[in-house]
């Protein structure tokens, strides 16, 4: 019948308000945080999971609003428009809105997600980095944290691609994740340099890594996910940002504890989502193990990420100090007997 | 002498292969027969209900073939089966019907307003030439601007609220319904202008009385235009607004289906789109048609 | 007898102070300039209050022209055009109904344009349509009507708004003899009880020298005032009369005569 | 007794808020007066030349002010100098006129297509009752379905090449065409197709000498509303589609300025895309729809 | 004198071996099941090749709907018409000229319908043009034309089609007397030189006798056959003429007593 598998059964529907009802109150009524449903954003989608997500329990009495983007662009769009105060987001659009605000609407406040993102190719098409001459490897958008690394690649590697075009010995193409395992399945793409869970789609499907992108970065790590605030809401709600910090290094940690309970937390939350399903552990596991989830926001590796676009012609010469303020993730660190972390010099001048 | 019985012989058409297309395009030209049979309620049945249901047959049929073929692996192209699973899902889900009644109540919400906007607009764009000289062409450029490109805008406006939907929806329908009624106002036949300037009717009565019923065919084909924007427009709007607190709507589900490659997901929300595109031709659209051709002998009728 | 007063070309005899319609000098070209074509040729006429007035003329003389340019449907491309009576009520050569109004909802919108009550429509639109013989045909959409009766609705249309002043274009020309002759006689009823101002255009030169005060012969290409003809035959008249006979003879051979002349030149 | 002029005097309106607006209802319906007089030429640069300088003008003028209010920070809404700043830049790139053609071309070549598909479907539509059952109110469904639900199909059975963008653009534009002819088709005066019907016009001479003339300004309509259709289905499919052997276009170019969070860029899109859709608009639509309505008395026509 | 042969009502007197339209016992309805409305009753008729007929009745009483039949553009509800000589020429009430096309253009595609090849058809639509007296209007669109002309461009269309059956729908409503003796004689002379068989409604009850072999006359509501009159008066007939007078007297007072009887009714 209608419904009869349907979750809530009315009594549980509104924990939100009730919940909320509960905390103490901090200077904020309510605030809204954006995410993505994807596994680089997991701490958000299990922090802020309804019921027991560890950071709406560190907001309290502020009500949580919560907004699913499906692109940076739009996220940093709504962060200008006021609509989203904190949002998860990758470090591309980060240094664009920052870049294009110059310097105006938003700080780094921590980080998220390191790693996670890998070439991809299909083996019986390119075997090796020498066979990338003439083949056509996907990103997800141009100017995007992927496409940056994609085309530093190449141009160290020695090919010549034409950044706006995508043209050269080395076709590059941006087609949405959602398209890409389509294209490779129709033999479009020869490969993608793409993020989880995409990568491990494509590797389900018949695809080889042929580098990881951890691989090019000092320890593996380089940031894929951080968090920023709209930088009035920083100055005038500081105690909600550290709220969400806290969670977020508390549901880091806990993450890092419980992999396991973790990836099905995940999951569930993900198949909770209208039209969302559960990935399949063939998909999940391998994509998890890739990514790492830390709170530190790996600042050098988003100075040379920015290098790398200025180099490729895709960003215009950007001064990125004081893009980060890491004063509140640092504070709380402190308090949960964890080590600084350090802003690589683009922390904010007091 | 070959005698013609023309209440029985059909009009003799070159025995070609276009000779069935032909008769089908003499077919409303052609005299029916009177239908006094009793048969009256089978015959529309055999005419009306049947040949869609045939066609949606068709189509099920020949998907299920191509599925069993494997023309496509399963995983991009799924089986109605594997469709109707997650249909069957979503209704045991409970989801279902919200998911319709959100993206339906907002469309048909914002078509109604910009019904209420694009129809006074475009009687002004039709009757005052200045008016028109000045945005008339920009109409038709606005009516092909994506919706994507008022998302930003219209986020810093309204924010992520429905007040964004609803914008991106009216400025998607306004211009084209606009453009509907400039249509069918133009095609006004002059005769009806001058009788009811004739008969004293002036301004808003002119409007009332004359241009709005005359224009009516017209409009209604714009209408029908306009809806079709209203409800690509929401689908655009909706895959960027997505918060929990606005309700889920088809559009939302197909994204995330898409994202996370659930085909048989993107298929059956597709499926759902249809239907309710198909439900809102048939229960409003048509009828209205119907009607209005009628009252006015431009429907050939039986009998 | 017929007591025909001819007088000669142009211009109407009664002094002007007061007239239903008057016209002065009016011409009026079709076309973009450079190619066009002068239809109405400096047309003088006066209509008197109350004066019942047949235009008559060979096809595309330019009768419908002219009544437009009274009706002020089009604008004249010289002299000027007063009706003081003010907004004339017009019968066009076309029915002119409208398609999405059954034949006494139209009526009803003609009353309702002049302001009628609601409460008083419906039995008025009955009784105009029972007065052009087609009582029963309420509810019926144009496209359901003859000819014929497509024509008596606009007549009852017409009426119904009960101008000072009626302009007809052909009205009677889809009547079979019969139905013609009932509504020359309403017509003329009605004309004589209300004291209404009639310009009414036909080519039955019975009919016109049936129902009207004065027949004027406009000639083609470009259109002018060639002859008037005072009809001072008692009402009531009827079509087959001696008198109306004797005098349609005489203006339809001056008609063949100036369509013989144009065909000359 | 008040003597009306009717060459002179205007019709007697309500000195009401609203009288401007009724005088400007009942203008078409209102004689001109004739104009044989040498300031013709300046009668039309008048009419149709100023008025949309002025509206544009108007909205320049309205946006600097806003920009210099800074009504909202300028890298949100940057002003017309930031935006002509980024045209001049793409003009001196030389990659201009590269943008635009591609979208234009595609958007063209597209529409062309959409209409020789789309108007056949129509006409059987509309001229067969089985056809117009089976089908009739799934090409309204059709229509309504978002471009961006065509893509995984489209890109599984086209690749990435302008097949699936072509595909996409068809599939948005033919429903909205065919539709249109039906519009077309259902307004014609059934006289026109009795008298056709009685010149021995069968098949398809009837469509060519009857059909088609008699339907065309509702066809005419329904084009403008499928060029709309085409060029955001195009706008949508080039978002998806963006490989370097197809070049780029407009839609594509949209999307970069958005990830790049320039809005100067975004706008100066808006305006490309706005430019084009009104000069298709005045360049083809325009004049064929002025044509199509003058040869047959729909247009009051000076003098 | 005239000599008209009364038949008693229904049927034709000739053997019906060959005739140029069949009507055997056709009845017509108009309106839904339950609601419908009869307007021809039990008709059977019978033209001649060669025969010219008209069809005379009120306002309303089925005429055109007759014509339709004959033309197969409507469906009889009961009985057969047999129409041997293929398709027929039918002139409608309304011109029905197609607005897109000029006056010259519309006769044209009738011409390019009827086979005629590209090079002969434009004199051919100049020598019809003048025929109906439009030379010179070839290219006027439909919406330029008066109402007379346009019914003249029609009776063009309409003989451009060359068909051995004409059917026409009060063809001269709209034009003045003179223009329509011209076209009488016009009409009587193709007729008479090609043979070709004419079926012809009109209110003009001289007319039907100025131009027929028989006048038929229909009832009203249901139309039926009421009679019969053979006109037998000598080609070339005047419209004026004396016995064409005579007989169009005595039709116009059957029609009278025929509407007055339905009146009573
Ligand atoms: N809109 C128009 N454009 C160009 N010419 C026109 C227009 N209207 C009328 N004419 C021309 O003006 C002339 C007079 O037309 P009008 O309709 O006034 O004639 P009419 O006297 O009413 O004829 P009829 O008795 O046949 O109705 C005709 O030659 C016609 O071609
Ligand atoms: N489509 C229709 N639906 C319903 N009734 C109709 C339809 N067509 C005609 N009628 C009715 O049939 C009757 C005869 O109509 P028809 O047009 O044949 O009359 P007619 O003899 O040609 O009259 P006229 O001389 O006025 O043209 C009328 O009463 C009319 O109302
Ligand atoms: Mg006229
Ligand atoms: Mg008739």
């Amino acid at each position: 019948g209608y419904g009869s598998d349907s979750e809530d059964d009315g009594a549980d529907d509104a924990p939100s308000s009730s919940e909320s009802a509960e905390g103490p109150s901090l200077s904020a009524d309510e605030v809204t945080i954006g995410y993505f449903a994807n596994i680089t954003h997991a701490p958000a989608v299990i922090g802020l999971q309804e019921g027991d997500g560890l950071i709406r329990q560190e907001l309290g009495g502020t009500e949580i609003g919560t907004q699913i983007f499906n692109a940076g662009p739009s996220a940093i769009e709504a962060l200008n428009a006021g609509e989203v105060d904190v949002t998860f987001i990758g470090p591309n659009p980060a240094i664009n809105g920052w870049a294009q605000s110059g310097g105006e609407s938003l700080r780094i406040v921590a980080g998220a997600a390191s790693g996670g993102a890998s070439l991809v190719v299909n083996p019986e098409t390119v075997s090796s980095i020498d066979d990338l001459a003439g083949a056509r490897i996907a990103t997800p958008q141009l100017g995007n944290t992927q496409d940056v690394a994609l085309l530093n690649y190449l141009s160290e590697e020695g090919y010549e691609v034409d950044p706006e075009s995508g043209e050269g010995d080395v076709s590059v193409l941006r087609i949405a994740n959602s398209e890409i395992p389509a294209a490779f399945d129709g033999g479009d793409i020869d490969g993608a340099w793409v993020p989880e869970p995409t990568a491990a789609n494509l590797v389900s499907r018949g695809a080889e890594t042929l580098l990881d992108e951890g691989e090019l970065w000092e320890n593996g790590q380089y940031v894929v996910t951080h968090v920023i605030a709209a930088q009035g809401f920083l100055e005038e709600h500081p105690d909600v940002v550290e709220a969400i910090v806290r969670g977020l290094v508390r549901t880091n940690a806990w993450i890092g504890e419980n992999p396991e309970e973790a990836k099905t937390s995940f999951n569930a939350a993900l198949a909770e989502l209208p039209g969302g399903s559960e990935l399949p552990a063939d998909v999940l596991d391998p994509a998890f193990d890739h990514v790492e989830f830390l709170n530190d926001p790996l600042a050098s590796t988003l100075q040379v990420g920015a290098e790398n676009a200025v180099n490729a012609g895709l960003l215009e010469e950007t001064d990125l100090s004081g893009i980060y303020d890491l004063s509140i993730l640092n504070g709380v660190l402190a308090e949960e007997g964890q080590p600084e972390v350090d802003d690589a010099g683009l922390g904010v001048e007091d | 002498m070959a005698s013609s019985d023309l209440t029985t012989t059909p009009p003799s058409s070159p025995s070609s292969d276009l000779a069935g297309l032909e008769a089908g395009l003499d077919a409303l030209e052609t005299p029916t027969a009177p239908d006094h049979e009793p048969g009256r309620v089978w015959r529309v049945l055999l005419t009306k209900v049947v040949p869609p249901i045939v066609a949606i047959a068709l189509v099920l049929i020949v998907w299920q073939l191509v599925y069993l073929a494997e023309v496509q692996p399963h995983y991009l192209l799924p089986g109605p089966a594997d469709v109707w699973g997650e249909v069957n899902e979503m209704w045991r889900e409970g989801t279902l019907l919200e998911y319709i009644w959100t993206s339906t109540s907002r469309g048909i919400l914002g078509f109604l307003v910009a019904v209420a906007v694009g129809t006074p607009l475009g009687l002004l764009v039709a009757r005052v030439k200045l008016v028109r000289a000045a945005i008339g062409p920009i109409l038709t450029g606005l009516q092909s601007l994506p919706s994507i490109a008022w998302v930003p805008a219209a986020i810093i406006w309204f924010g992520l609220t429905n007040g964004t939907i609803y914008a991106v929806v009216l400025l998607g329908a306004v211009p084209s319904i606009a453009n509907g009624i400039v249509a069918g106002v133009d095609q006004i036949p002059p005769l009806y202008l001058r009788a009811g300037r004739m008969l004293g009717a002036r301004g808003f009565t002119s409007v009332r009385h004359v241009l709005l019923p005359a224009a009516l065919p017209g409009y209604l084909a714009g209408l029908k235009q306009g809806w079709a924007f209203s409800w690509r427009s929401l689908m655009a709007a909706e895959l960027i607004v997505h918060s929990p607190d606005l309700g889920t709507g088809l559009g939302q589900l197909m994204e995330n289906y898409r994202t996370l490659q659930n085909m048989s997901g993107v298929l059956a929300t597709i499926i759902l789109i249809l239907i309710v595109g198909v439900a809102i031709d048939l229960l409003i659209f048509s009828p209205l048609e119907r009607r209005v051709l009628r009252g006015r002998g431009l429907l050939a009728r039986a009998s | 007898m017929a007591l025909a007063l001819d007088t000669p070309d142009g211009g109407s005899g009664t002094a002007a102070t007061a007239s239903a319609v008057r016209l002065d000098h009016v011409s009026k070209s079709f076309g973009r300039p450079g190619r066009q074509q002068l239809v109405l040729d400096d047309i003088s006429l006066d209509v008197a209050p109350g004066e019942f007035v047949t235009l008559i003329g060979a096809s595309g003389c330019g009768k419908s022209t002219l009544l437009n340019l009274v009706a002020g449907l089009d604008a004249a491309s010289a002299g000027t055009i007063t009706v003081p009576g003010g907004r004339p009520a017009l019968m066009f050569q076309e029915h002119a109904l409208f398609p999405w109004l059954t034949a006494g909802r139209n009526i009803e919108l003609a009353l309702r344009l002049r302001g009628l009550p609601k409460a008083e429509r419906r039995p008025e639109a009955e009784r105009l349509l029972s007065l052009v013989r087609l009582q029963g045909s309420y509810d019926k959409r144009v496209h359901e009507l003859s000819g014929g009766m497509r024509q008596r609705v606009a007549l009852a249309r017409a009426l119904a708004q009960d101008s000072r002043l009626l302009l007809m274009d052909e009205p009677f020309a889809a009547l079979d003899a019969i139905t013609r002759d009932v509504l020359h006689e309403e017509l003329t009823r009605i004309w004589s009880e209300t004291g209404v101002s009639v310009l009414f255009v036909t080519h039955n030169v019975r009919e016109a020298v049936r129902l009207a005060q004065r027949v004027i012969l406009l000639s083609s290409r470009p259109g002018r005032v060639v002859h008037e003809w005072q009809v001072a035959i008692d009402q009531p008249r009827r079509i087959e009369d001696a008198e109306v006979s004797a005098l349609s003879v005489a203006i339809t051979e001056r008609l063949r005569e100036e369509i013989r002349r144009h065909g000359q030149q």
